[in-house]
């Protein structure tokens, strides 16, 4: 899955970005895209998530991500459409990676950019949570028991749920 | 004919990752065509039984068991995702 | 005010990372530097403030931050030390620069590690809100209109007593 | 002896970053203080009028009109806080 697929869209006044790659990414870049030339933003808010070396009690050796590349284009967008029906936000960046991935790296970028802090915060955060439930990603991790698929946590179906 | 996709754990238990398959005349939604393809035996019937939370999508949007499925249709089974 | 003032602390388990400064800040290396070495965290949340180029109805041309420094760290630690009381997080990071400042600059980065994007987000916007309404920093703005001291507005009251 | 700082606006408008006093005798907590300050008259009557939102910090704590000020402390006058 040496693929690198992007794409952009213009979601009426929001920039969106969306890309799923194999590769790295770079958090001050991807910010810095996001925002520059346009002084009406004041709040720039950002989610990372890394691979932990450490899930469900067993040491992870390494992780593997795989996804449904058509479906995940329509999901990524859904998503941040409903973010911006309902909060005053002007950019969103989404970066996720596929392929396998070691302790430490990262996995995921958001970042939501916004005149005010509350409408980046509520905004990002929703973008992450419904990322987690309804994004067509799937985690295979290899740990000292073997290799398993990760089980999708309740906890995550909650703090979707919150947002209804 | 209909587009069938397996992912994660069902692509590799199901040891299959798409399929065209013709739809027979009965089967017209999510349900009907789990319970056709549960009718393949073994780890058909195991891995889309209903206690096993298989997440369907019917052209790449989240569908319902009684979502309708047509000629043409791609529908996707899959565990719950664990991206992000 | 060119002035580069910093410390850092550990709260018991948190470290902690305060930086008061003229200079610029690079996100992506405050980000590393808080998580290098640590396969415990799977979270990071980041906000970033910005200038904006219009405020209250007035343009901005630039604007400058003064501090009192001897309460800033005092007010800073506090600030942290309650994040940490309320959720399990595992460090924390924070840039405020003073001094002269023109739209679209960075002002603020508030970045928090922890293992689970709950805490990490919750953690990050009450630092911020506490920071917006505790930490004695205050800015004067260059406009159209003349030079002003900024208001405190009264939302950012309500941002902070929300955690109460 | 007390060492006294202002901040922001009313660094400007009172012409004073710091300066050290020797408290009279009925000075004994920020009320009395902010009191005895405005009897200086002019801007300082004006500026530290209750309607005009100033807040104190005695010793690096943000202070309530009756927190107590003894000899030695700092207390900073300053308009509400503006940063981030």
């Amino acid at each position: 899955m040496a693929m690198k697929w992007r794409f952009f869209r213009r979601l009426l006044e929001v920039k969106l970005t969306i890309r799923v790659q194999t590769e790295d990414f770079d958090i001050a870049a991807e910010v810095l895209k996001l925002r520059r030339g346009n002084p009406k933003i004041g709040a720039v808010a950002c989610f990372i998530g890394l691979v932990r070396d450490i899930n469900e009690n067993a040491t992870v050796a390494e992780m593997t991500l795989e996804h449904y590349p058509a479906m995940t284009e329509k999901a990524l967008t859904d998503i941040v459409e409903q973010a911006k029906s309902r909060w005053d936000i002007m950019d969103v960046s989404l970066v996720h990676r596929v392929g396998t991935l070691k302790p430490m790296d990262q996995i995921v970028l958001v970042v939501v950019a916004s005149s005010h802090r509350g409408a980046a915060f509520a905004a990002c955060e929703f973008i992450v949570d419904y990322l987690k439930t309804r994004a067509p990603f799937w985690k295979k991790e290899k740990t000292d028991k073997g290799m398993r698929w990760v089980e999708a946590r309740d906890s995550d179906d909650d703090a979707a749920q919150r947002w209804h | 004919m209909v587009n069938l996709v397996y992912f994660a754990r069902l692509r590799e238990t199901l040891g299959l990752d798409s399929e065209k398959v013709a739809l027979p005349q009965d089967v017209g939604d999510v349900a009907s065509l789990t319970q056709w393809l549960r009718g393949r035996g073994k780890v058909w019937d195991t891995e889309l039984a209903p206690g096993n939370r298989v997440r369907v999508a019917v052209n790449l949007e989240v569908a319902e068991q009684s979502t309708c499925i047509a000629d043409g249709d791609e529908v996707a089974f899959f565990p719950p995702v664990t991206g992000g």
